[in-house]
């Protein structure tokens, strides 16, 4: 399903602007990695689109799902539409689990609630190996305790296959364990189980696996792209991993000061950025070869939110190539071409001048 | 108010059996009716013990469960409202006592039987005096102690000198030996064996009007005793509750779960006649006072005593506060008894008199004092606005009052213990006088162990010493009503109210008697529509 | 190799009715000025293994040494002296910091306990919310008013303010883009130049590792597996 | 602050000072009556409340009977509010033995019937209002202990507690500082409750005599002087029933206002 | 495929110690009521000899019977005499009733028992209902309402609240009987019993229905604001099972404090008690504290307290299953 998203505005009670204005495009079956200096207004974006603003906070724009608009819904179609046609995996993983209930039950109940498995229209299943058999399990009527027994056992089934998917060593034993029991990354994992349970066709993930060691985080990427392969969800990955960012490919937003100032295919705008705060990110990349303590780092901070952006590109105090014009102009996200858009006087500048 | 007709004030309804009627004891079949139950609302917060042992609850229990069930060998007369009660033969028919006045000798009723069956006769009365006297038979119990013990308290034992004669000695010439037979009841010898001293409060057997049901944690049943020997009792049945709060009561009498309540409050009392219920009451020997201590200042000047004692508005407390359930007492002796003198009253309402006493006792810019206030208890009426129109009436003269309260078991304590309460300079409360011979030395007497003021003067031991070893009855009385006169001159108390004894009766509630008494008489009693 | 500032021997932890310890005779050694990595799959016991070292936990077994101190036997004020000179960063930022209370307020919290004077709080905390590059007005903030990052770069400062002698990091630059990754890389690089800080680092991410220690030692199951040297240039 | 909260506030410093400054405010002496003006229906001349049993105004008494009545209401509440907090925070952050017990002994406290506790204070310091206080503030405690202990056991394992303890500082500061906040909300609305409910106490120790002695007016013994007159002059009777029921509410809300004060994330609503 | 479950560690092992340990823990704390029974009662003035004796007591009568009650042995003696035979179950007999102290202390208690468990079911169920109310519909009219509603509940004098009852339902409109605990007259059955109960029941429930209502609206209103709640409704679960959850967690606060309002249900509440002529445990104690009857405190405070110990147990067990993290 195609997501929409057009001068997305968040703000927060004391004048915060934490989003000023985003515009996305985010096809069925796309994925849109969000990269973006800490604070400028990723995961309040990710929170808007499941229409869940927090407290005190102000969402303005449009967002549409599939051609339907989400920012006007409430209440049951809202509901509806989340954990089943929109997952999303919050940045917090603690803050993800019901501390008093096992971990199993927690996604039993979610499954039961989206009738993926257990309750009577069961959804598709892509994500599993030799997942097929589970569904049919929960068709049909299901009278009498027999009946029920064996769909709550294809229920548990299915959990424990889940917690395997998203790359938990003993699943079983994770399911009968209260999230404290949980290790950070054992806890992040369940969150992505939670977010993809019900196989949704718009996953927005909040950095979900920043406690994940390498190999379970490709095995996390790989679970995404299966979703995205067999069922044609759209992904949208907020992330600082760059290696993550590439692995998964697709296109790449780069957000600063709650506004989007780059976007592209990932293989491009990853190695060949044209905006200089991308540029930037990416020589902060530590590795070997770069002696301890001289990693290069953008200097400055950026604009507070919580007063309005001066004039000029907000980038601008802190940009290595910045001009006059620069601290006055406000540049817009402009195409530089048919596949990179920036928002960069001087970008487009080089573009031309390349071209 | 203070009227001293004794009539009682049943005036509600158009029911006028109470004073006539009801005055001989012979069972009318048909003309005024029979049966019903009687639901009694007590004041106590429990239930009485219905064992000969304690009375329980005081002289309420007395009344309602141990007169009720049990008789003693004489008794009061309770059947006339407008005379002071005498003792007339129960049990007992006839007594005669040697000249010494120690050895009383006792012709016994012989048709009597036990509500279980058993007859009544001289081994039944000498195993109650054992049970009650002598720590080496077998159903002793240290109880007797108690409230037995201390009317019981110059008996020395009984002997059986034929099938329905007894003796009885005593320790000193007893000239209230009657009286303080009235507050020994008779109990069942077969019925105390077969419970046993623990057993028999749940299984008591008596030979009174009523016998005993049953008990449970709400109520108390009685039911009629078909083969009194005085006559059945009208009623069928008699149950009490305890009721101990006043608004409680009146709400159970409102809504006629009880039929009968004890002391009304007050305030209530027009409110219950208008409603149509009965409000009877009578004189009866009951003063409210505060006792003085006189081993401090001020207390310890008589004109102080006399200025408190003329200070006080006793009108007022008994019309506005009371609404007419007691009389002013400007004497110690109440009335209701055989001390009371009509010409008597002493301190009438005058507080010029009282201050001009004060100033006399060099007290003229005013002095400070303490008393000691029970928050309730039985007989004590509602002490603390009662005690704080005093403490008004005090500051007015210039005695100024500070009430120190505590629940009426502490100050017995101080009190049992010869002190004054709380450290106050004074005591308030209630007491009857002259109801037991036995009580009211203890109440006045200089060398008495309970706190009675610390009098100065000893004139009244020797007065009521005379009266305790006169065995002629009008002589004795005469000198009591002399220590009374003597105790009202000295001022040893503040004499504030005589209550009138008030309750307050469904209109169902026919043929009862208030008698000049703390206890009455059932057996007339029935409840109709 | 220098002295050894922490040194753990033999450490043991078991859950109550866990099947089998998560920390399992597990020994290790960080020199003062010193960069360790410890590293393994998730769920092996590093966040546990922090929690020990500073008793935090009770555990089973082992011997715990910090300074020349025993550590492990430590009790009250002793105890409380000893944790001081530990800087700890947990690993959820978000819950390690109290709900209730301003980011402010977690700083100097520590500040206090290390008997800073209350009129140099604002300072001092104004001080290190800038090190980790956070402008003096979040000090007001409460933690549910920040970004993940926030969050965590506020973790960060209130371990530094401290001046500890050793910090144990449990993926303390997680949440952080790359730029403020390399601001708080850099920090730490400097602040263990100029005070010679050890650092006991808990990460993942393979770049931060060999960027920034000098030993990692991959744990496995509760224990230390076969130490190497990285080639960190050194 | 929240505009209720201030409305609130400004209500009970003026009761606070209706309470203070009842010698100015009230216009008769509160003990000077006459039997024969008793009882009196509100509007009476002279007495825009009526009077009492005694014929003392009931206005000039309300506002006399505030001033014990607060102080049985309010400082046997702080009281246990420090001491049950203290004890609720200390057990459960504490090693296990003290936790033991320290619950343990409270729960002595709490199955020891409170009118024993008032009777043996009041014979150790003999019967006023000081007892009143003394015995409401041991009775209350050993609730608040379970409650506040209740709260903090929901988050005694949390993160923050641990980089608490981690930073070297003293239990009281980790108690203080980082508990008693979470702690703070159902506190608040806890003790605001027991405010009216202590008055009410007070008034039984008052029946029992180990209270305020009379004529001294209080609220709580006004309403056990009038309770009697329940079926005779019922609005009366029922005028210092009112007050309580007022005051209580006052508090309560008070309590609720402060509640949502410390909550901040849903200030942030506001 | 089906016995595919989870993995749990056990907890009957764990929770059967923490039962055991609790328990045994029981026994201290009921020994030290007794103890500081014992003591307090040594301290106050008033003895049961006066109050037994009446007016008119000699002190011979009063050494006498001292002594044959046994008063004038040492405080401990009396004390351990009182422990041992206590704990072979012998309470011993009531000084100014005459009667077995395990009779008249049981009978009250039970009767204490009733009066408690219909309030308490008022109080918890009225409790929740207003709580949920009051949390759930937080900032509209029905969480005013509700929250209005516990805070006049708390704050109607008790007293009063009993008074009003009887007078306006009890005795004007005739509904119910005005106290006891059934007709005096052919009563007992149990449709009589439970029209008595009606109000007394009320009044005793109203202040503790509100304290739970409150304390328990508190909690959760601080757990619907949790993460975790957001992250619920992020998942699309229903209002309803969200509700459910957050209800589940603030259950630990519930527990508690209805679980100290049910043992102030269980204490006798003695207004209500007094004022509807209710026989129960408070009016008891009150009385035989009145009358120094030191059988009957002892055995009374010992009984409640059995009952507050046993109540706090089960609520602690409660709050170990319940809340995993308690576990220590
Ligand atoms: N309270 C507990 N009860 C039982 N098991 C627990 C408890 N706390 C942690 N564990 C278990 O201990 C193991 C180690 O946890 P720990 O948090 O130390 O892992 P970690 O190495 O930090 O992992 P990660 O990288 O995911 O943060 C995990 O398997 C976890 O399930
Ligand atoms: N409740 C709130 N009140 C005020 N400001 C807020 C609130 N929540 C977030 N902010 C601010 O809004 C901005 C954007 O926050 P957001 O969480 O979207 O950042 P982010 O891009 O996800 O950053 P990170 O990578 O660090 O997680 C931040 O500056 C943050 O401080
Ligand atoms: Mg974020
Ligand atoms: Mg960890």
């Amino acid at each position: 399903m195609s997501l929409e998203v057009r001068g997305l505005t968040v703000a927060f009670a004391g004048g915060v602007e934490a989003v000023r204005g985003v515009d996305l495009t985010l096809p069925a079956g796309g994925t849109l990695v969000l990269l973006g200096e800490s604070g400028s207004g990723k995961s309040a974006t990710a929170r808007a689109l499941v229409g869940l603003p927090g407290r005190g906070e102000r969402v303005g724009g449009s967002v549409t799902l599939g051609g339907r608009s989400l920012l006007g819904l409430r209440g049951r179609e809202l509901r509806a539409l989340r954990g089943a046609e929109i997952g999303l995996v919050g940045q917090d993983p603690s803050g993800a689990l019901d501390p008093l209930r096992r971990v199993g039950p927690q996604l039993e109940e979610l499954l039961r609630r989206h009738r993926v498995v257990g309750g009577g229209a069961g959804g598709h299943d892509a994500s599993g190996h030799g997942a097929s058999g589970h569904g049919a399990s929960g068709h049909g009527a299901s009278h009498g305790w027999r009946a029920r027994a064996r769909s709550r056992a294809a229920v548990r089934a299915r959990v424990v296959e889940l917690l395997e998917h998203v790359g938990l060593p003993q699943p079983a034993r994770v399911a009968g364990s209260f999230p404290h029991q949980l290790s950070g990354g054992m806890r992040q994992r369940v969150a992505i189980a939670l977010a993809v349970c019900c196989e949704p066709r718009l996953l927005i993930a909040d950095e979900p696996t920043t406690a994940l060691d390498a190999r379970v985080q490709t095995r996390v990427l790989e679970l995404f792209g299966r979703l995205r392969d067999e069922l044609g969800s759209a992904l949208l990955l907020v992330t600082h991993d760059v290696v993550a960012a590439r692995a998964v490919g697709g296109e790449v937003a780069v957000m600063y000061a709650g506004r989007i100032v780059e976007r592209g295919p990932a293989a491009r705008l990853l190695t060949a950025p044209a905006h200089p705060y991308t540029r930037a990110l990416l020589a902060a990349q530590p590795s070997r070869a770069i002696p301890r303590g001289r990693l290069p780092a953008i200097p400055g901070s950026p604009p507070p939110a919580d007063r309005p952006l001066p004039p000029g590109c907000p980038f601008a105090p802190r940009c290595a190539a910045a001009v006059g014009v620069c601290r006055v102009e406000r540049p817009e996200l402009e195409p530089l071409d048919d596949e990179v858009a920036a928002a960069c006087l001087l970008a487009e500048r080089e573009v031309v001048a390349h071209g | 108010g203070g009227s001293d007709s004794a009539a009682t004030a049943s005036d509600a309804g158009g029911s006028t059996t109470a004073a006539t009627a009801a005055a001989t004891p012979t069972r009318s079949s048909g003309g005024d009716g029979s049966g019903g139950t009687l639901v009694i609302g007590s004041t106590g917060a429990t239930l009485p013990n219905p064992d000969t042992l304690i009375g329980g609850n005081g002289w309420e229990g007395t009344r309602f469960v141990a007169n009720q069930i049990y008789d003693q060998l004489v008794r009061w007369d309770l059947t006339d409202d407008a005379a002071v009660p005498r003792i007339v033969p129960s049990l007992a028919t006839s007594w005669r006592t040697d000249s010494a006045g120690t050895t009383w000798t006792l012709e016994l009723r012989r048709d009597v039987r036990f509500h279980d069956g058993t007859p009544f006769d001289a081994d039944a009365v000498v195993f109650n005096f054992d049970r009650y006297l002598d720590d080496r038979s077998e159903f002793f119990s240290e109880a007797t102690i108690g409230d037995v013990g201390l009317y019981a308290g110059l008996f020395a034992g009984a002997r059986k000198v034929g099938p329905y004669s007894v003796e009885i000695t005593t320790r000193g010439r007893d000239g209230h030996f009657l009286n303080d037979l009235t507050y020994i009841p008779i109990a069942s010898p077969a019925g105390v064996r077969k419970s046993g001293n623990a057993g028999f409060a749940r299984a008591p057997v008596g030979s009174g009007p009523f016998r005993f049901a049953s008990q449970s944690s709400q109520q108390l049943e009685l039911v009629r005793n078909a083969g009194y020997w005085a006559g059945a009792p009208k009623l069928d049945k008699l149950i009490l509750k305890p009721l101990p709060d006043a608004s409680a009561r009146i709400a159970a009498l409102r809504s006629g779960e009880v039929n009968w309540i004890e002391y009304p409050n007050p305030d209530d009392v027009p409110g219950l006649r208008d409603a149509g219920f009965q409000i009877v009451s009578n004189n009866y020997d009951h003063v409210w006072q505060i006792t003085f201590d006189q081993s401090q200042r001020p207390w310890d000047d008589v004109r102080v005593r006399q200025a408190a004692n003329y200070a006080v508005d006793r009108e007022a407390i008994a019309n506005d506060l009371l609404h007419g359930t007691a009389d002013p007492a400007e004497q110690v002796a109440p009335r209701g008894t055989f001390a009371y003198d009509p010409a008597g009253d002493r301190y009438a309402y005058d507080p010029e008199k009282a201050r001009a006493l004060l100033a006399e006792a060099g007290y003229g810019d005013g002095v400070k004092v303490t008393i000691a206030v029970p928050t309730g208890g039985s007989g004590n009426l509602i002490p603390i606005p009662i005690a704080e129109k005093i403490q008004q009436d005090l500051r007015a003269v210039g005695i100024d009052a500070e009430l120190k309260t505590a629940d009426f078991d502490t100050l017995m304590k101080f009190m049992a213990e010869g002190r004054v309460a709380l450290g106050a300079s004074a005591q308030a409360g209630s007491t009857p006088l002259f109801a037991s011979d036995a009580i009211f030395a203890l109440s006045v007497k200089s060398d008495s162990p309970w706190f009675v003021g610390n009098p100065t003067g000893r004139s009244v031991d020797a007065l009521v010493d005379r009266a305790a070893a006169t065995v002629d009855d009008g002589a004795r009385e005469q000198t009591y009503a002399e220590a009374a006169r003597a105790l009202t001159e000295e001022a040893r108390f503040l004499t504030v109210v005589n209550d009138r004894n008030s309750r307050a009766l469904a209109p169902t509630v026919h043929g009862f008697v208030q008698p000049q008494s703390w206890f009455l008489d059932l057996t007339q009693v029935w409840v109709g529509q | 190799m220098a002295e050894a500032l922490v040194e753990v021997r033999d450490l043991v932890k078991r859950h109550r009715g866990a099947a089998r310890p998560v920390v399992d005779g597990l020994s290790l050694t960080v020199a003062r000025g010193e960069t360790v990595g410890l590293v393994g799959d998730s769920g092996c016991g590093k966040s546990t293994t922090a929690k020990l070292i500073l008793r935090l936990l009770e555990r089973d077994g082992g011997e715990l040494r910090f300074d020349g101190a025993n550590l492990g036997a430590a009790r009250g004020r002793e105890l409380r002296a000893l944790r001081r000179r530990i800087g700890l960063v947990p690993q959820h930022p978000q819950s390690s910091l109290n709900p209730r209370r301003s980011a402010g307020d977690a700083i100097a919290f520590n500040l206090r306990a290390h008997g800073v004077p209350r009129r140099e709080l604002d300072g001092r905390v104004a001080a290190a919310l800038e090190l980790v590059g956070l402008p003096a007005a979040f000090a007001r903030r409460r933690p549910h008013e920040l970004s993940g990052g926030q969050v965590q770069r506020i973790a960060i400062a209130r371990a530094l303010a401290t001046a500890p002698a050793l910090m144990i990091c449990d993926e303390p630059v997680s949440a952080l883009d790359k730029s403020v990754q390399a601001q708080v890389l850099n920090l730490l690089a400097d602040l263990q130049r100029d005070s010679g800080v050890a650092l006991l680092f808990v990460s993942h991410d393979p770049a931060v590792v060999e960027h920034f220690c000098d030993r990692v030692l991959p744990m496995e199951r509760g224990r230390i597996v076969t130490p190497t040297t990285t080639g960190a240039t050194r | 602050m929240s505009v209720r909260l201030k409305l609130l506030l400004a209500l009970t410093a003026a009761l606070l000072l209706a309470a203070l400054l009842a010698p100015l405010l009230a216009p008769h002496a509160p003990d000077a009556g006459a039997t024969a003006q008793r009882l009196l229906p509100p509007g009476s001349a002279g007495h825009p409340l009526g009077t009492d049993g005694q014929g003392r105004d009931l206005l000039s008494r309300l506002l006399w009977g505030a001033r014990p009545s607060l102080l049985a209401g309010i400082v046997p509440v702080a009281a246990a509010a420090l001491l049950g907090t203290a004890i609720g925070l200390l057990a459960p952050l504490s090693r296990r033995w003290v936790e033991t017990a320290a619950l343990r002994s409270v729960d002595v406290l709490y199955a020891f019937p409170g009118v024993l506790l008032a009777i043996a204070i009041a014979a150790a310091l003999g019967a006023g209002l000081w007892t009143t206080v003394v015995a409401l503030s041991i009775a209350l405690t050993p609730p608040v202990v379970r409650v506040v202990q209740t709260e903090v056991l929901r988050f005694r394992d949390a993160d923050f507690l641990a980089v608490a303890r981690a930073s070297g500082a003293s239990w009281w500061a980790v108690a203080l500082r980082q508990a008693l906040p979470l702690v703070l909300p159902a506190l608040v609305v806890y003790c605001t409750t027991l405010v009216g409910i202590a008055i009410v106490y007070a008034a039984g120790l008052s029946f029992l005599g180990l209270g305020v002695s009379p004529p001294t007016a209080e609220w709580g013994s006004m309403l056990d002087e009038l309770r009697g007159n329940a079926y005779t002059d019922p609005v009366l009777a029922l005028l210092p029933a009112t007050t309580i029921l007022l005051v209580s509410i006052l508090f309560n809300a008070l309590g609720d206002a402060l509640r949502d004060q410390l909550d901040v994330k849903e200030r942030s609503v506001r | 495929m089906f016995g595919r479950t989870y993995v749990r560690e056990s907890q009957t092992a764990a929770f059967a110690r923490f039962a055991a340990k609790r328990c045994a823990l029981a026994v201290p704390v009921l020994i030290g009521v007794a103890t500081v029974v014992f003591a307090t009662v040594a301290l106050i003035p008033g003895d049961p000899v006066t109050s037994m004796l009446g007016p008119g007591a000699t002190p011979e009568a009063v050494a006498e019977l001292t002594g044959r009650l046994g008063l004038d042995r040492p405080l401990p003696l009396r004390w351990w005499e009182w422990l041992s035979a206590t704990a072979q179950g012998d309470l011993g007999s009531s000084i100014a009733q005459r009667r077995p102290v395990g009779e008249i202390v049981m009978t009250a208690f039970g009767n204490t028992l009733v009066l408690a468990a219909a309030a308490g079911l008022l109080v918890l169920a009225g409790g929740v209902a207003l709580g949920t109310l009051t949390a759930v519909g937080r900032g509209r009219a029905s969480g005013r309402l509700s929250s209005a509603l516990s805070i006049v509940a708390i704050s109607a004098p008790q007293y009063s609240v009993a008074l009003l009852l009887v007078v306006l339902l009890g005795v004007q409109a005739g509904l119910f009987p005005t106290g006891g605990m059934y007709d005096a007259i052919g009563g007992g059955g149990l449709g009589d019993r439970i029209h008595h109960l009606a109000l007394p029941a009320l009044a005793a429930a109203l202040v503790p229905m509100g304290v739970t209502a409150r304390v328990y609206a508190a909690a959760l209103t601080d757990v619907l604001n949790a993460d975790f709640v957001e992250s619920m409704r992020a998942r699309g679960l229903s209002e309803a099972a969200v509700i459910r959850h957050a209800v589940r967690n603030a259950l630990p606060s519930l527990l508690t404090i209805g679980g100290l309002q049910i043992a102030y249900l269980l204490e006798g509440v003695v207004f209500v008690e007094t004022i509807f002529a209710w026989p129960g445990i408070g009016q008891t104690l009150f009385q035989a504290i009145q009358a120094r009857d030191l059988p009957v405190i002892e055995a009374g405070v010992l009984v409640t307290a059995v009952a507050f110990v046993g109540l706090t147990i089960a609520v602690d067990a409660l709050h170990w299953l319940l809340d995993p993290r308690t576990r220590r």
